[in-house]
């Protein structure tokens, strides 16, 4: 592993979402990128605060779709009408009413996959560890707590931001550095 | 060397198969080969004949007590062994080598060393994987049909009939093509001893010497008897001749239990005490009346006059025949009746006499005599229907051209009814036509009257040594014989002055009690000959050496001449060379005798003179009717079984499981009552009934079938074995015999039927005998079929019309123009049902024996079924037969729902079943409509001795558990056919292939062929206009077309058009 | 409770709360996740015995069969398929009802799926693992089953793809995997919490490689709702293929009683109809064992009833239409199957105990009363999950065992090992549900928090203001 | 480090179907380029190679039965009656030809026994010895050449034309077929049509 880039945050708990929201807009306004929230569900107009461009998983779910259908097509075809052509009951030997149902299905598979894994791939996800995760009070976040995370230059003086947190009503504030991921 | 044989000496091959027919010439003869043959012959022989050393290590062996004790006894060194070439068609392997995931495989997936042990002296005509073909013969109850027996390395593997027999004319019944069980039954006997301990030969012989030497001198043999089954074998009644000539006191007793007494008392009395016997010839009979004579299905000549009955039932071959028949239970010809009388046994009497009386001439003198000895009984109306039965059947007799009409009495009748019979014949003219009376081919008389003579002449004391080479008497004859008293030491106090011989192929109840036992050699295991019901003399010849150390029947009766020992072999060509002095040649003859099976020219002579019916109407006014049965007492019928006959063939599984070809029930026997009678009598079909008669009690089970005349009761003979080595019949159904007396062994009054306490549970292939009124087995009159109904017009578009494309038919159709179009009509009006063809197919296919337990819930797995249909009224039915097996659809509705492809269209037009493919879903059984597919719900095969495995037919794959199988049209024998053309590069010829079941049908009632060769008799029975298609609704298109079945009714009995079909509920 | 009536949206069907307002985020991670922590009792233990000796059953009986073969079954010759294929398409109609309730009622908006859209999601989970045991197990030769995947052998033989039964195999497949996933992806962020909130080092590990990480950040939320969302769309057809595919099953063949084109819908109304039965089944205790009467109210337990009263009819009328088509055809063989066979054949009682309790028992829930009496709805759905699988076994048997030609008629009866091996997937089935409640919350409680801050919401948009009152 | 797991993630099973697609196609399953030990050592070189002795002289029945047929040991004694009757080495067979034992020769070419291979009519359609059992001259102990597996047997099936030869070359070792391809082809089509060769890859022509 290559020397250890640090990386340190600031992190600010709010008592509702609707000012973590509020915070959020307010510090985007002002400027600062790469912020993120926490949330333990998916707040009411979070994204837009963050303003994150429309979700890519639609796209790749019906990238996964569409591959799925030809796959299945080619699939059956190949193996039932051309690599071994066996006289199945008198039925012709391209029987597409018959390929429906599997190329349904595989359509719908593929399209469960290019979710599944685009949903972990464009959230780098499995990641176990992230700084975030080295102050204790962050644990509230995944049950009852709303935190906004801020980008901070390792080894600068984050009082400026932490000041303009506690201002928009973070209820506490915290700087943490960690492994850049 | 690892597989040390412990000093087997080179087999003296003089007694082993010639070789004989091959249709290739002997390939360059192995001149070295024969260099050291010659070398090795003429080493200082040892003892010659039958591998005498041979018996000496053996009796060392047979004298250690552990030989006997062994539950599985061992079988001779090298037996085992298949004798060369391949064995590797052992079962599919359950993992083959093609199994794909190693994961899944043992870690090394290198078959274990398989061996391959080739011949060390190849026999000329041997090419290891072809089949070749020997004529032998089967010997039955005093008849010997001719069969052809296909072997393969060295072991007989599949019977079929001999195409040259007059008899067999290439057709085999059930027994024939079950003989091969018996053969590697494991169950033979195999130890010959006297009394507990085990002899060798030269012991047996050496005592049969010293009784000899002491009995000729002293009294000329007159305390020896001899019990046999009937003589129809030249070479033995030459060697009974040259045994009397030694002994001129021995006596001869025949006994089998398919006794034609009745018969041969009416042809002596009418022919001065002449053997004569009355052949039929169904092909000339325009009417045909059968009194109780089941001839279709009955031995010794049912294949001849089943193929002549059915010739004449085709339409295409000109005028129908009509049959009657006048019978107590439902028998095959029955069942082929256009019109059929319920009648009881003894009252078949009364319909003959009325019949002679109205008929006039001779037969009105012996009618007379025969008046009052039975008359009809049963209600008035009954009795009325009757008579006009009667007439109409007297008016159609005399309509008939003379010479044209046919009367048969059947072997359970008495006497007087076959001179009543015969009289009708020769008044209405047949005599030289239909019927043509011959010399018997068995000339001295076999019976039950031999058997009282015998137990006299034991009971008197005047015999001292008896030898029994007949089947099982002890079980065979009726209770009050009394042999079995007297070979019982507890009920007969003298009985160690007494010595008995018996020779048999199974340890059996006669064994039980007998000083000697000798295990028999099987017929098909030595050389022997015999004539067939029409005198033609066929050659039996051996397709293997002795499995378990057999003993010739002939070689044993050898014994009594004291002479040097001779092998079978050469004891026949002997007495052929002596037959045949004066002709030049005789090598060649013989040759051509044993390879052809028959002797040509050898047919019974016409008997001398003509039927003096002065003299038999003395033997019609001394007959004394049995008592009429009182009110609440029923007619006992003892019958034949269609399956094991009088019970030798209860340890073969296939007949065993064979559905019975009337109740279809499998591994049993029943007491069979009416409907009418079950109703009277409140008894359940299944509940447990106690029959007595003459003082004896049977506990039997109760069933109950349509067809069947009221107040009867009907038993078959040849179950409730309990032989002492026969597993496979031992506790299967229940012994008539106990109940049976020798003064009426056929029928007799005085029965009665008691409810028992418990149920009893049957296996049946088939419980439901009713169409439903769907066209499933088309059965209509042919003028009915000339000009159709509405309604049958309606029904012959359901399975004969045009599937109109788009409307019923969305498929588009399979190109099969090019190569052949395999295809098969069954003509159902030439089916009897006889099943012969059930059986032929088991042997061909390597099907399993399932058991009965398996049969009641419904998993037999024969291929093909006979489905038995009743129609019309429940008390009087007409019965129609349907063979059904797989149809080969051309849109096969179950191929398109096996996920795996193990069941394809072949470019021939065949559903292959692809065992090795195959997963198990069961979907393919669900969807075919005719529910011919089987599948192996258990490991059917598996535990199968050496000798049974050597019966598989290598060509066929043994099936493992969780497999489907169905009929392939005889895939194997289709591609050996076509590989042998195309090597040869022509086409396949009609003649060349025949499925098993064409090959063995009696009547020709099954057809295969390609449909695309116009000439073919399959396609022009495809395009007769009796051919329909089963389910053709379904647009299935199936390849098996069968043929409505017409019959020939007598309008004067032809009931009411639109005959009310009182379904009965069942 | 107070009687208030929810404003906005107005609904005159919903006079009762989702949710009991008295609660928030921190006491609704407490209540939904304290069946997680709790010590089972010992009614838990009591169950988890009665179902592992359950379980013990079908491992008697597989293991049986696997050695024996399939004959130790009743299946005979004309009857191929019998406790199998039944129980297959019994227990996959049972798991349809959650995938219904997860994924459509999510996409109509029905804001009282959320409670028990987890519970019913588990029991799709399991009800499909039971019914996947069927197509390997009733092969005869199970250990050749993988030739039904298309894989390259050195055969060059490759699988039938008109058979439905290899439709079977992809949608079983396909549904078993999409299930798994919706359900995982619902479950990540509970996963997140219970990793959180969790004692013990082994539980955090434990739960923290499961959640992957998930640190509920915005950005992931962005994509998260947007594919739940997607998965919860592709499930809707989904679900309905796959029933649709085990009923061509029988819909392909030609036997009569087998083949009517009503049965795809008449199979999908069956599927939904017994699997709501069984939510209602396991909820009823679950819910009061659990605690979760604040968050699975009365109202839920009714609208079930609802469904289960709507799908009721739906397969009364499939019934209806199968005989009226019987009898429109005039066909000798349809004609035999329905009017004579099934009703007064062999199997008559079978038919009338389907009819008794799929067509009389759903009607009962026309009455509020009965509706919303907690041991009236227990026992009705106990009912109808018995009559479906009697309409099961009177398809597949009844059918099978007198179709074309009577001389192939027989009758079949179950033997020892069929019922073990059914008992035996109930084992299994219970098995694992009790697990599920133990180790993994059977409430999404994310879900649950986000409903609750919706009804908030609602509540402050009507203006009541006071705090607490919805 | 999601990367990493992720493409773990889809590697294993890839690799573990692969893996095994390509085990099962291996010489340990086919059972190919494995020499077996057999009782006698009969060694090919010397008579097929240096004698030149023809396949036919001991598989004598290849042209006309499914089996080729293993000579009996009365072929081997038509020669060593003669030849290198004393050698120490062939006493095996002296002891076995006169005791009347059979050789148990242990099988090299072992198809499943469900597959019914038909040596007469490869052989008379022009499928040369060499083209299945490879160059058995050159072979100390017999080994299997080709795989024998069932999608080989179909590639021959679905396309026979490049794996005939002419009648008279059927038991050459040595035999090829022209080098230039389209003399090569014009060759197997014509042996195709005088020969009637007409393959089927229906079931029923190996399975029954």
């Amino acid at each position: 592993m290559e020397a250890t880039v640090l990386d340190s945050w600031v992190l600010a708990e709010f008592g509702t979402p609707d000012a973590l929201v509020d915070a959020t807009r307010q510090m985007r306004e002002k400027g600062f990128q790469g912020m993120d929230t926490y949330s333990p569900y998916p707040l009411h107009g979070g994204s837009e605060a963050l303003g994150l461009p429309p979700s890519r998983v639609p796209f790749i779910a019906l990238g996964g779709a569409l591959t799925g259908m030809c796959t299945a097509l080619a699939m059956q075809t190949w193996m039932n009408t051309y690599d071994y052509p066996l006289n199945i009951g008198g039925r012709p030997l391209l029987s597409l009413p018959a390929w429906v149902p599997i190329t349904f299905e595989l359509s719908v598979l593929f399209a469960a996959f290019g979710i599944f894994f685009g949903l972990l791939a464009l959230s780098r996800l499995p990641q176990p560890y992230h700084p975030v995760f080295e102050s204790d009070a962050f644990r509230s976040a995944s049950t009852h707590g709303y935190w906004l995370s801020v980008p901070q230059a390792t080894g600068q003086d984050a009082t400026a931001v932490m000041d303009q947190l506690k201002s928009l009503g973070a209820t506490q504030v915290t700087l943490v550095t960690g492994e850049k991921e | 060397m690892n597989t040390k044989r412990d000093g087997v000496p080179s087999q003296d091959t003089s007694s082993f198969a010639l070789p004989v027919v091959s249709d290739r010439p002997a390939p360059a003869a192995d001149a070295v080969g024969e260099a050291l043959e010659h070398a090795a012959a003429n080493a200082s022989a040892t003892e010659t004949g039958y591998g005498r050393t041979y018996w000496r290590s053996l009796e060392e062996k047979l004298g250690t007590p552990e030989y006997l004790e062994e539950t599985r006894p061992e079988f001779p060194v090298g037996a085992d062994l298949a004798p060369s070439g391949f064995v590797r068609r052992e079962f599919m392997q359950l993992l083959g080598a093609s199994l794909a995931l190693a994961g899944a495989t043992a870690c090394s997936t290198r078959p274990q060393d398989e061996r391959l042990l080739p011949y060390t002296k190849t026999p000329p005509e041997v090419a290891p994987g072809n089949p070749l073909h020997y004529a032998s013969g089967m010997t039955l109850a005093g008849h010997t049909s001719g069969l052809l027996i296909t072997a393969r390395e060295g072991r007989p593997i599949k019977i079929e009939g001999n195409p040259q027999h007059p008899v067999n004319q290439g057709a085999a019944g059930v027994w024939e093509q079950a003989y091969l069980l018996s053969l590697y039954d494991p169950n033979r006997a195999r130890v010959m001893r006297q009394g507990k301990s085990p002899r060798a030969l030269r012991v047996l012989a050496e005592d049969v010497a010293n009784l000899v030497n002491k009995a000729a001198p002293a009294d000329g043999g007159a305390r020896l008897r001899f019990l046999t089954e009937p003589g129809n074998s030249p070479m033995m009644g030459d060697l009974r001749n040259r045994i009397l000539k030694k002994l001129p006191n021995a006596r001869f007793y025949s006994y089998t239990a398919m006794t034609q007494d009745a018969e041969t008392e009416a042809t002596r009395a009418l022919f001065g005490n002449q053997p004569v016997s009355a052949r039929y010839d169904f092909a000339q009979a325009d009417v045909v009346l059968s009194l109780d004579a089941d001839f279709l299905e009955s031995r010794p000549a049912n294949l001849t006059y089943a193929r002549q009955f059915a010739d004449r039932r085709d339409p295409k071959n000109g005028a129908l025949n009509r049959l009657y028949a006048a019978e107590a239970r439902f028998s095959i010809t029955g069942g082929m009746a256009d019109h059929r009388l319920r009648v009881k046994s003894a009252e078949v009497l009364a319909v003959a006499a009325a019949v002679a009386q109205a008929i006039g001439g001779p037969a009105a003198s012996v009618a007379s005599a025969a008046a009052g000895k039975a008359q009809l009984r049963g209600t008035s109306e009954e009795v009325q229907k009757a008579n006009a039965w009667i007439q109409a059947v007297v008016a159609d007799l005399r309509a008939a051209k003379p010479g044209r009409t046919l009367v048969i009495a059947g072997e359970r009748q008495p006497a007087a009814v076959h001179v009543l019979a015969q009289a009708i014949n020769s008044a209405l003219g047949n005599t030289g036509t239909t019927v043509h009376y011959v010399q018997a081919p068995v000339a001295e008389p076999f019976g039950l009257a031999q058997v009282r003579a015998l137990v006299e002449d034991i009971k008197a004391g005047r015999v001292d040594t008896l030898v029994i080479t007949a089947w099982n008497p002890l079980y065979a004859l009726p209770s009050d014989a009394g042999l079995a008293e007297l070979l019982n030491p507890a009920t007969n106090p003298d009985r160690a002055k007494l010595s008995v011989l018996y020779t048999g192929l199974y340890e059996d109840e006669t064994s039980q009690y007998v000083d000697w036992f000798v295990p028999a050699a099987h017929p098909l295991e030595t050389w022997s000959d015999g004539r067939a019901v029409d005198g033609t003399v066929s050659i039996a010849q051996p397709l293997i050496q002795p499995l378990f150390n057999g003993m010739p029947e002939s070689e044993l009766l050898a014994l009594f001449l004291t002479e040097s020992y001779r092998p079978a072999y050469q004891m026949l060509r002997e007495y052929w060379q002596g037959q045949a002095t004066g002709q030049a040649d005789f090598e060649s003859r013989w040759e051509t005798w044993v390879s052809e099976g028959i002797i040509a020219g050898t047919a019974s002579p016409a008997a001398s003179g003509a039927p003096d019916f002065g003299a038999a109407t003395a033997l019609v006014s001394g007959y004394n009717p049995p008592a009429a049965p009182a009110a609440n007492e029923l007619e006992l019928n003892f019958v034949h079984d269609y399956k094991v006959f009088d019970g030798r063939f209860g340890n073969s599984a296939w007949l065993q499981e064979l559905p019975d070809l009337i109740t279809k029930m499998v591994w049993d026997n029943a007491a069979l009552i009416s409907p009418q009678t079950a109703k009277d009598l409140r008894l359940e079909p299944g509940a447990m009934a106690e029959l007595s008669y003459g003082g004896q009690k049977l506990s039997v089970p109760v069933w109950t079938t349509p067809g069947l005349a009221d107040g009867t009761v009907t038993v078959a003979l040849g179950y409730g074995r309990n032989g002492l080595h026969e597993v496979v019949a031992k506790g299967v159904g229940f012994n008539a015999n106990v109940l049976r007396r020798a003064a009426a062994p056929w029928f007799d009054g005085g029965a009665t039927l008691t409810k028992a306490s418990g149920s009893y549970k049957f296996s049946l292939t088939q419980t439901h005998w009713r169409m439903e009124n769907r066209p499933i087995a088309l059965d209509m009159s042919v003028s009915e079929l000339a000009h159709p109904s509405k309604e049958t017009e309606h029904i012959l578009e359901r399975v004969q019309g045009e599937l109109k494309p788009g409307l019923q038919d969305n498929l588009p159709s399979f190109d099969y123009g090019n190569g052949y179009k395999w295809g098969m009509a069954i003509d159902l009006s030439r089916c009897t049902g006889c099943s012969a063809c059930v059986v032929a197919c088991q042997a061909e296919n390597n099907i399993p024996v399932v058991g009965k337990e398996q049969v009641a819930r419904s998993r037999e797995m024969q291929w093909l079924r006979i489905d038995r249909y009743f129609e019309g009224a429940e008390s009087d039915p007409k019965m129609v037969m349907q063979p059904v097996m797989c149809v080969h659809c051309e849109k096969a509705p179950c191929e398109y729902v096996c996920p795996v492809n193990a069941t394809v269209h072949s470019d021939e037009g065949l559903n292959d079943m692809v065992y090795n493919r195959c997963v198990g879903t069961r979907y393919c059984s669900n969807n075919c409509p005719y529910k011919v597919r089987r599948f192996n719900y258990l490991h059917y095969t598996s535990g199968k001795t050496s000798t049974e495995k050597m019966l598989m037919n290598p060509d066929v794959t043994v099936r493992n558990r969780g497999v489907m199988e169905k009929c392939t049209y005889c895939v194997q024998r289709i591609e050996r056919t076509r590989i042998s053309a195309r090597v040869e590069k022509r086409l396949i010829q009609e003649k060349e292939l025949m499925t098993a079941c064409q090959q063995t049908c009696p009547t020709q009632a099954i057809t295969f062929g390609s449909l695309n060769d116009k000439q073919q008799r399959v396609t022009q029975l495809h395009e007769d206009e009796r051919a329909y298609k089963l389910l053709h609704e379904l647009g299935t298109r199936p390849r098996t077309a069968h043929l409505i079945r017409v019959r020939n009714p007598n309008p004067a009995l032809e009931p009411a058009k639109s005959e009310a079909a009182t379904e009965g509920s069942h | 409770m107070a009687e208030t009536a929810i404003t906005a949206p107005l609904d005159p069907l919903e006079p009762r709360h989702l949710v009991a307002p008295h609660h928030d985020d921190a006491s609704l991670n407490e209540t939904l996740l304290a069946h997680v922590w709790a010590k089972p009792g010992k009614g838990w233990f009591m169950l988890f015995g009665v179902t592992l000796s359950a379980l013990g059953l079908l491992v008697i009986g597989v293991t049986y069969t696997l050695a024996r073969g399939i004959g130790v079954w009743g299946n005979n010759q004309p009857v191929g398929w019998a406790f199998d294929i039944i129980n297959f398409v019994w227990w996959v109609g049972i798991g349809h009802a959650g995938t219904l309730i997860s994924a459509i009622l999510l996409l109509f908006q029905q804001k009282w799926r959320t409670s028990i859209n987890r519970f019913a999601e588990a029991m799709t989970l399991f009800a499909v693992m039971c019914a996947g045991l069927f197509p390997l197990l009733h092969t005869g030769r199970p250990w050749f089953a993988f030739w039904l995947f298309p894989y390259p052998s050195t055969l060059g033989a490759w699988p039938q793809f008109r058979s439905p039964l290899v439709w079977d195999v992809f949608a079983i497949s396909t549904y078993l995997t999409v299930s798994a996933l919706f359900w995982y992806v619902g479950l990540i962020p509970d996963l997140a919490a219970l990793r959180d909130s969790s004692k013990t080092k082994v539980q955090r590990v434990v739960y923290g490689l499961f959640s992957l990480g998930w640190r509920g950040s915005g950005r992931h939320w962005h994509n998260y709702k947007i594919a739940y969302l997607l998965l919860a769309g592709i499930s809707t057809p989904l679900v309905v293929s796959v029933h649709t595919i085990v009923s061509f099953d029988f819909a392909v063949s030609l036997i009569p009683g087998w083949h009517t084109t009503v049965f795809p819908p008449y199979f999908v109304a069956g599927a939904v109809f017994s699997g709501f039965a069984m939510v209602i089944t396991l909820i009823v205790p679950a819910r009061k064992y659990l605690g979760l009467r604040d968050v699975i109210t009365d109202r839920h337990l009714e609208n079930m009833n609802k469904v289960i009263l709507a799908t009721g009819m739906l397969v009364s009328y499939g019934y209806m239409m199968e005989h009226f088509v019987a009898w429109y055809s005039q066909n000798q063989y349809e004609l035999w199957t329905f009017y004579v066979n099934r009703a007064t054949g062999p199997y008559a009682g079978v038919y009338w105990l389907m009819i008794a309790c799929n067509v009389i028992t759903p009607n009962i829930f026309w009455f509020k009363k009965c509706r919303t009496s907690i041991p009236i709805m227990w026992v009705a759905s106990i009912m109808v999950n018995i009559g479906m699988w009697c309409e099961r076994f009177i398809i597949i048997v009844t059918s099978l065992s007198q179709d074309f030609l009577p001389s192939s008629w027989a009758i079949y009866t179950p033997t020892w090992v069929d019922w073990c091996i059914y008992i035996g997937t109930l084992g299994l089935f219970g098995t694992l549900f009790l697990l599920f409640l133990k180790f993994v919350p059977a409430v999404a409680v994310s879900e649950v928090k986000e409903l609750q801050l919706e009804l908030k919401h609602a509540a402050h948009l009507n203006g009541h203001g006071t705090h607490g009152a919805h | 480090m999601s990367r990493l797991s992720a493409a773990a993630l889809l590697a294993v099973p890839a690799i573990g179907i692969g893996g095994l697609m390509a085990y099962v196609r291996s010489p340990y399953v086919t059972n190919q380029q494995m020499p077996v030990e057999q009782p006698i050592e009969f060694d090919h070189r010397h008579h097929a190679g240096d004698e030149q002795i023809d396949c036919r002289y001991c598989h004598w029945t290849v042209e006309k039965s499914p089996s080729a047929g293993i000579p009996s040991t009365t072929v081997c004694m038509s020669c060593h009656a003669q030849v290198w009757n004393k050698s120490p080495y062939l006493v095996e067979v002296r002891k076995a030809f006169f005791s009347d034992q059979p050789i148990p020769w242990i099988r090299v070419h072992n198809l499943p026994d469900f597959v019914y291979f038909n040596h007469a009519i490869h052989v008379n359609k022009g499928v040369g010895c060499a083209t299945c059992h490879g160059r058995i001259d050159q072979m100390g102990a017999v080994e299997q050449h080709a795989p024998l597996t069932m999608s080989w047997c179909l590639d021959c099936h679905r396309n026979p034309e490049p794996n005939l030869r002419p009648a008279e070359f059927i038991t050459s070792m040595t035999w090829a077929p022209p080098a230039d391809k389209a003399e090569a082809a014009a060759l197997g089509q014509k042996l195709k049509e005088e020969y009637d060769v007409h393959s089927r890859t229906s079931c029923s022509t190996c399975h029954r």
